[in-house]
């Protein structure tokens, strides 16, 4: 009994569904871009996912939007249900460099141009429409002008970092790009840097970082893999007497990563001394050229790989350089 | 769902000066009507053996007293005025008070806290509970029934005994007019049921009504002024307690005349020992414990609530460990702490208390049935059940057992009555054909006709070849189905018994040595 | 004798929470620098402050066998509450602070609803709360982040008698909420709900209240908890307070609380068994172990506290056997 | 968008009655009397396959809002969603059913992940490597020990699931023999292994698997992708041993009353350890269909999806207190929370609103399963 009338329904729900109209084939004129990203959880991927939706529109795309939240398999079913929607381009944030090539290879043979943002593929198996910046190289950069400063000092420093959520490439890159650099100057430090787990989440940074300035007073080398946390580093230095602008003999030299408003201010007060930046809006606008040229030109499986090679902005360039980074143009709400 | 409202007038007229009456009151679950046209009078100062077979309806009229349940037909007048409690607040405000069978103590509090959860004495005007009163107030309830402990000690400590003892203190506490006793001894030692024997005649003469509930038809008529009969929701008769005899009560409640209380026995001893106990021994529960149990022997173990009985079943059996001693089946040892070793040997073990170690309440009959045997119906390696086969053997045992049922397969085991839930967990047992069955208090809080049938299915088992260790503290039940009757006191053997110098007195002796006097 | 000896071995064992607590703290005193100083025991409880308030929510939740998985979700429901009275309507911190609470309240509220009203297993129940409830967070902000003024950050830093804020306000919810539950009708009654529901319903206490009770405490704790952290931290990402509804049971669970109801305090228990996750967290970190390896030995640690938990539990059942033979003694 | 995503929220958070209604409605009511259909509706209401209707209707609603759903391409991918989820979702059942709880299947398919990818892997990069403990004993640039080895891919799947059930194993014995809370013992091993499955490869993903073993995802015998093979086989295996076997009993009683069934000669200990393991077992597998499709191992793998699991069974009316549940109704379970996340990706929902929905759906079809155990205990 039962069975039979799930049977029934399920024809008729079959039935149903094939009789129905399909608007979505004749229906938009107007060409579709799905854009798929891993989270909005930092300044930084909101500020890139806003620039890139924005520029997409201006231009008169209709986007689709699809947020992951870090999960690769999600990102994979996402993906693939877009496809299915026959829309004109795709362009991922992907969670991974290994995930872009995997999801890279079902938008190739599905015909659809495909863009990837930010994070480099980890091979060339696929071939898609590439924006990255490099975290590793751009880390370095910020860290290696930190360690000028320290030169100068004429001293021996100890360095410490904040690591990010170990699951996170991101981080993982940062961290590598930081020990690049304690390698470069092995007679600059103290002692082994002292790492301070994050987990992308202020409040263990803080009761880390808190743990570790107190079994180590005299950290003066902080890098965080990310700007985000400076309010939290603020937090715990503040009340020490080690907030102070650089110069200062209490100054504890300062580098970060991401570029957000709050790094622009403090390097301008002169709190912080480097942060690496990616630039932002630049990468926004060569990914949506790339993938509005290949969708007009109708190519199917464009390839071109583009890099922002990023930079550090510093105590030194602020001026000349301070509006290629994302933040500091929020900031003056450029 | 329509309820089957009889419509018929009070067959009793108002009788004034009672304390509380029953007249005409009707109620039906789902259509099936549980009490028809109750009529009762209760009169003040004065206690009424209320008795009948589990589903008589003893509970249910109990519960349309206090609140519980509400009438279809009928009305109750307390004191002569009409008497309709919304719930059981109202029934508490009204000055009646109920010892439920189950205990509703919380063991994570203490003594004091459990007397006053409803209403914490607090200081002053503050939220802040008072416990030096508390205590002292405490203390006095104790007092009054003679308990000895301390107000702050955690329930978890206590003996069931004792918790009864609790529970009957905190209703006294609210000093009610009408007071119910729905089976207060159950947990109770000889002593302790003595006191409260005592506490109950004060209460009366004090001019408090008391309904006393109980399947111990010899502590009804020992108690009671007047008695109640209820058989299938209606009243079979009520009168002087004088005029109802127990073999009265037990002909009224069963509906025909058993020519006995106990089935004629069938069994004898034969040479062949089955289990065999040396120097069983635990620190602090029993010690050195020897006993045998023959083929075709009904062995009883008398002993009083918390003598230590129903922890030597346990080691016996391997659910509890033990330190010292050893525990031989046939000629073979059996490895403590093992129940499973003790089951493949053919041992068996019909726990005390069905609900929390006897039964999967909300599975069917036949899976409960089935449960012990169940690897019998196994195949070797696969684990694959032949279903046919264990239906068919568990249906059979069922039938054997005489468990009433709707259907075996379906109905889950919690929808029976006390009575056909324990023949469950006997058949479940029978189901493994032991040669050596632990039995421990079988016929607790079941009817009579109950009762009957699980004398008959051990005297058979026992008929058949299987040794019988038979746990209980109704000695009348061991006298009559025990070839042998030996006697716990404080985790020691301390009397043994044959057939044939059995007499009530030498045993309960016994039992009660180091001056316990026996309840009168 | 021996019973001497059994009651010393019961005393050991009914402390072991407390044993290890001093264990773990001594040995990485002994292990880190400038460990066992006044100076970090401050940095630690301070830290302790905001999880620690919201295992206090957890805690009570515990006693009546329930569980809030919706914790992290409320603490940033009311973050996000607090930014728009403070930066969009720009009013008194004051009135953040209430508003922080008044979510706080009314998601608690709204868990127990679903739990007593609709008999939603709690489980379920709060685990949609923390689902759609975050959702509903990030709907208001976009997940942009939240930055909070310096009338906010300021609160971090204030010291009364040389003791920061929020380490006193923790000390006053745990005192508070100690007191509640051992001194007050409704607290005992709480333990009387989580030792036997059915009981309770019998004994005529107003079962569904007592258990929604619990989830209000929760989600205030939890809203109050977050603004402690907001004001150290000064700023909240779309992931403030993901997974520290797992901090806090497991916080709960080390101080002996247990999840299956009735048994538990929030002083020592609660309090020990969150101090006690931070010290080995702030070991961990002063020592400067890998950071590869940090979690897997927090981990152990736990993992081993548990099971001495859960071995002393079965000891004290063993030691607590009915004695029959003292019985009358 | 957001007024797409309006008819398709109500319509399952007031499933039940839309259900029943609904589930009748689209049949001409002349040959059916009135009678009939509210019967219909009970039985539906009551049935095994409520939750399976539910999601036919959920489709019929949303039918003309997303004719995209009945693509066959996306019918393909939901299909092809269900499988890894219902292989774990099965393993979580057998510990719920002993009113456990396994939170740790996540962090056991990444680590499995990780240690079967790190087996096969046929190449790794020094500089992503080289840092990582296993560099030189077990990696290397040609990568891992089985790599190109005949029988390399079978024998890492093997290895996967040993260790996997070891996990489970673990998790059995603290619950069942140390008698620690389910709950907290699996919620430290969860941290534990997914701490070490980030520590083995030092959170790099691990590339360039074999063929041999990307197959096991995305491939197909004949006409029949594996995925599905697999997923269908471990639901009828786990159906015939909870329904037809001694262990399967036996599991049920444990569940329902654990002192009861040890006094009744049932090993309790070891059936509760035997379900941690079936669950471990079960998440090693699921672990393999992931990483196959996603052609690396990865050590975050599944990292969020405790919640889908034990959703998925306890929509489906799996009790969390023991002793209830069946392998069909996990399947139903699993079939709604696919067709759940794949329409809700369909739909151009703001992203912030899905989780919304999505909380909402399990809010409502959890009342809905309180609603019916109340109307079964009426019928009784």
């Amino acid at each position: 009994m039962k069975f039979r009338i799930s049977l029934l329904v399920a024809a008729g729900l079959l039935v149903g569904a094939l009789t129905l109209p399909r608007p979505a084939q004749a229906a938009n004129k107007k060409l579709t871009i799905a854009f798929s990203f891993q989270d909005l959880e930092t300044e930084f991927w909101v500020a890139g996912h806003k620039a890139i939706a924005e520029t997409l529109a201006k231009r008169g795309f209709k986007v689709i939007e699809k947020n992951c939240s870090k999960d690769a398999n999600l990102q994979l079913e996402q993906v693939k249900g877009l496809l299915t929607q026959n829309v004109d381009g795709v362009i991922i944030i992907p969670v991974d460099g290994e995930l872009a090539v995997t999801i890279g290879k079902l938008a190739n043979q599905a015909q659809i141009p495909y863009g990837v943002f930010n994070r480099p593929p980890s091979n060339k198996d696929a071939k898609a429409l590439v924006v990255v910046a490099d975290n590793r190289k751009i880390a370095a950069d910020a860290v290696d002008y930190m360690a000028q400063q320290a030169k100068k000092l004429g001293r021996k420093v100890t360095p410490a970092i904040m690591v990010g959520d170990l699951g996170d490439p991101n981080a993982v890159g940062r961290r590598q790009g930081f020990y690049d650099i304690i390698e470069k100057y092995p007679d600059l430090w103290t002692g082994k840097p002292i790492e301070i787990p994050t987990k992308w989440d202020a409040n263990v940074g803080l009761q880390n970082l808190q743990s570790a300035v107190q079994a180590n007073p005299n950290i003066d080398f902080l890098f965080t893999s990310s700007d985000f946390l400076f309010p939290v580093i603020k937090s715990v230095l503040a009340p020490l007497g080690k907030w102070e602008k650089s110069g200062s003999k209490e100054h504890v030299i300062l580098g970060g990563l991401d570029g957000d408003k709050t790094a622009c201010g403090l390097i301008r007060d002169g709190y912080l001394d480097s942060t690496g930046v990616q630039n932002l809006f630049a990468e926004a606008e060569m990914i949506t050229d790339a993938i509005t040229a290949s969708v007009s030109a109708s190519e199917k499986t464009p390839e071109k790989w583009m890099d922002d090679h990023g930079f550090a902005l510093t105590q030194a360039n602020f001026k000349q350089r301070h509006l290629d980074m994302w933040g500091c143009r929020l900031l003056e709400g450029k | 769902m329509d309820v089957g409202v009889d419509q018929k007038k009070p067959s009793l007229e108002v009788a004034d000066g009672a304390a509380f009456q029953f007249l005409g009151v009707g109620k039906s679950f789902f259509g099936v009507p549980v009490l028809k046209d109750v009529s009762l009078t209760l009169k003040p100062g004065s206690v009424l053996g209320l008795v009948g077979e589990n589903g008589a309806g003893k509970s249910t009229l109990m519960n349309v007293m206090g609140g519980v349940l509400r009438p279809d037909a009928g009305r109750m007048l307390l004191r002569g005025a009409p008497y309709a409690p919304q719930g059981p607040g109202d029934a508490r405000a009204a000055g009646i008070g109920f010892i439920h069978q189950e205990l509703n103590l919380f063991t994570n509090l203490s003594v004091a806290e459990n007397m006053f959860i409803e209403s914490f004495p607090t200081l002053g005007r503050t939220p802040a509970i008072d416990r030096r009163r508390m205590a002292e107030r405490t203390r006095e309830h104790l007092s009054q029934i003679g308990l000895e402990i301390s107000p702050g000690a955690l329930v978890e400590t206590l003996s069931p005994g004792e918790r009864q003892l609790v529970e009957i203190a905190k209703v006294l506490a609210m000093q009610p007019r009408i007071f119910i006793f729905d089976e207060p001894t159950t947990s109770l030692t000889a002593k302790e049921t003595g006191l409260l024997f005592e506490i109950i005649r004060k209460l009366r003469t004090r001019g408090t009504s008391i309904i006393y509930i109980s399947h111990i038809l010899g502590h009804v008529a020992e108690l009671a002024d007047e008695v109640a009969v209820l058989r299938n929701g209606e009243v079979v008769t009520t009168g002087p307690a004088l005029e109802h005899p127990v073999p009265r009560m037990i002909s009224c409640m069963v509906g025909r005349d058993l020519k006995s209380f106990f089935p004629p026995k069938v069994s004898r001893p034969e040479e062949e020992v089955l289990l065999r106990i040396d120097g069983l021994s635990q620190p602090g529960i029993v010690r050195d414990i020897d006993l045998t149990v023959h083929k075709g022997e009904i062995v009883g173990l008398f002993g009083l609530m918390g003598s230590g009985r129903t922890e030597l079943a346990r080691m016996i059996f391997g659910v509890d460990r033990y330190e010292r001693g050893t525990v031989r089946l046939g000629d073979g040892l059996l490895p403590p702490g093992n129940p499973r070793v003790a089951i493949e040997r053919g041992m068996a073990f019909v726990t005390e208390n069905r609900r929390e170690e006897g039964l999967l309440m909300s599975v069917s009959i036949a899976d409960n049935i089935g449960l012990v045997a169940l690897p019998e119906f196994a195949r070797a390696i696969t684990g694959h059940l032949r279903r046919r086969r264990l239906q068919a053997a568990t249906e059979q045992k069922a039938q054997e057992l005489r468990i009433k049922a709707t259907s075996y397969q379906e109905q889950p085991v919690k929808s029976l009555s006390g009575g056909n839930q324990q023949k469950v967990v006997v058949a479940k047992w029978l189901l493994a054909a032991p040669r050596i069955l632990l039995v421990d208090e079988p016929t607790r809080g079941i009817d009579v006709g109950a009762k009957y049938d699980v004398y008959t299915i051990i005297g058979e088992l026992a008929r058949q070849g299987s040794g019988v260790l038979y746990i209980s503290s109704e000695l009348e039940e061991l006298l009559a189905l025990a070839d042998r009757i030996l006697v716990v006191n404080r985790g020691e053997l301390v009397g043994q018994f044959e057939r044939s110098e059995f007499a009530e007195e030498r045993v309960m002796r016994a039992a009660f040595r180091q001056g316990e006097e026996v309840p009168t | 004798m021996r019973a001497i000896e059994t009651r010393f071995f019961r005393a050991l064992l009914k402390n072991t929470t407390f044993i290890l607590f001093v264990v773990v703290f001594v040995v990485f005193g002994l292990l880190a620098r400038n460990f066992l100083t006044l100076g970090n025991l401050q940095v630690i409880l301070s830290n302790s402050s905001y999880i620690g308030i919201i295992t206090v929510g957890m805690t009570f939740v515990l006693l009546v066998g329930g569980i809030d998985l919706s914790v992290g979700s409320i603490m940033y429901l009311s973050a996000v509450a607090t930014s728009v009275v403070v930066n969009d309507l720009e009013l008194s911190p004051w009135l953040g602070v209430v508003a922080c609470l008044a979510v706080g309240l009314a998601f608690g509220a709204f868990n127990a609803f679903a739990v007593t009203k609709l008999g939603i297993v709690p489980f379920i129940a709060t685990l949609v709360t923390m689902i759609a409830g975050r959702g509903l967070g990030l709907l208001v902000t976009q997940s942009v982040q939240l930055d909070f003024p310096d009338s906010i950050t300021l609160l971090a830093t204030v010291r009364l008698g040389g003791v920061q804020l929020n380490i006193l306000i923790y000390a006053l919810v745990v005192g508070l909420a100690a007191l509640f539950l051992a001194w007050t009708p409704w607290g005992r009654r709480l333990y009387a709900a989580g030792n036997d529901l059915e009981a309770a319903r019998k004994a005529g206490l107003k079962v569904a209240r007592i258990i929604g009770s619990t989830y209000v405490v929760s989600g205030i704790c939890a809203a109050l908890g977050g603004f402690v952290s907001i004001a150290q931290i000064g700023r909240v990402p779309a992931s403030f307070g993901r997974n520290s509804e797992f901090d806090a049971i497991a916080a709960a669970v080390l101080g002996g609380v247990s999840l299956f109801g009735g048994v538990g305090t929030v002083f020592p228990g609660a309090l020990l068994g969150t101090v006690m996750i931070r010290v080995i967290q702030a070991g961990l970190v002063a020592k400067n172990v890998d950071i590869y390896i940090q979690p897997i030995i927090m981990g152990a640690i736990i993992f081993f506290a548990v099971l001495l938990d859960a071995l002393r539990n079965l000891q004290l059942k063993k030691l607590g056997r009915r004695n029959i033979m003292k019985l009358e003694a | 968008m957001s007024t797409e995503s309006r008819p398709a929220e109500p319509g399952d958070a007031r499933g039940p009655h839309a259900g029943s209604d609904a589930l009748v409605g689209h049949r001409p009511a002349a040959w059916w009397s009135r009678a009939r259909l509210m019967k219909l509706g009970r039985t539906a209401l009551l049935s095994e396959y409520f939750v399976l209707y539910l999601s036919f209707l959920y489709m019929l609603v949303l039918g003309p809002f997303l004719p995209q759903l009945f693509a066959t391409q996306n019918l393909a991918d939901m299909v092809s969603n269900i499988w890894p989820l219902l292989v774990v979702a099965i393993g979580q059942n057998f510990v719920l059913i002993t009113a456990g709880i396994d939170l740790s299947q996540t962090s056991n398919m990444a680590l499995t992940s990780v240690i079967g990818a790190v087996l096969v892997v046929t190449a790794c990069d020094p500089v992503l490597f080289s840092k990582c403990p296993l560099w030189g004993t077990l990696l290397t640039e040609h990568g891992g020990p089985l790599a190109g080895m005949a029988l390399g891919v079978p024998i890492a799947v093997l290895t996967m699931l040993v260790i996997g059930s070891l996990i489970g194993w673990i998790n059995g014995v603290a619950v069942a023999r140390f008698k620690m809370p389910a709950f907290m013992v699996t919620l430290v091993s969860m941290m534990f292994f997914s701490a070490v499955a980030i520590y083995l490869p030092k959170s790099e993903n691990i590339q360039n698997l074999p063929h041999a073993f990307v197959v096991l995802g995305k491939g197909s015998i004949g006409p029949v992708p594996i995925p599905l093979l697999v997923g269908v086989g471990v639901a009828i295996g786990a159906h015939l041993l909870l329904s037809r076997t001694l262990f399967g009993r036996r599991l049920y009683a444990v569940g329902t009353n654990p002192v009861a069934s040890t006094i009744s000669g049932i090993p309790t200990a070891r059936i509760i350890t035997q379900a941690y393991v079936l669950a471990g077992f079960c998440a090693a597998l699921a672990s393999v269909l992931y990483s196959a499709r996603l052609e690396m191992g990865r050590p975050t793998l599944a990292r969020t999806q405790f919640i889908d699991i034990v959703g998925a069974n306890v929509i489906a009316g799996v009790s969390l207190s023991g002793g209830k549940g069946k392998i069909t109704w996990t399947a139903f379970g699993v079939i709604f929370f696919v067709l759940l996340a794949n329409t809700l990706n369909l739909l151009d929902l703001p992203f912030y609103t899905i989780d919304i929905v999505k909380g909402l759906v399990i809010f409502g079809a959890a009342f809905l399963d309180v609603m019916r155990t109340r109307a079964a205990a009426q019928s009784h």
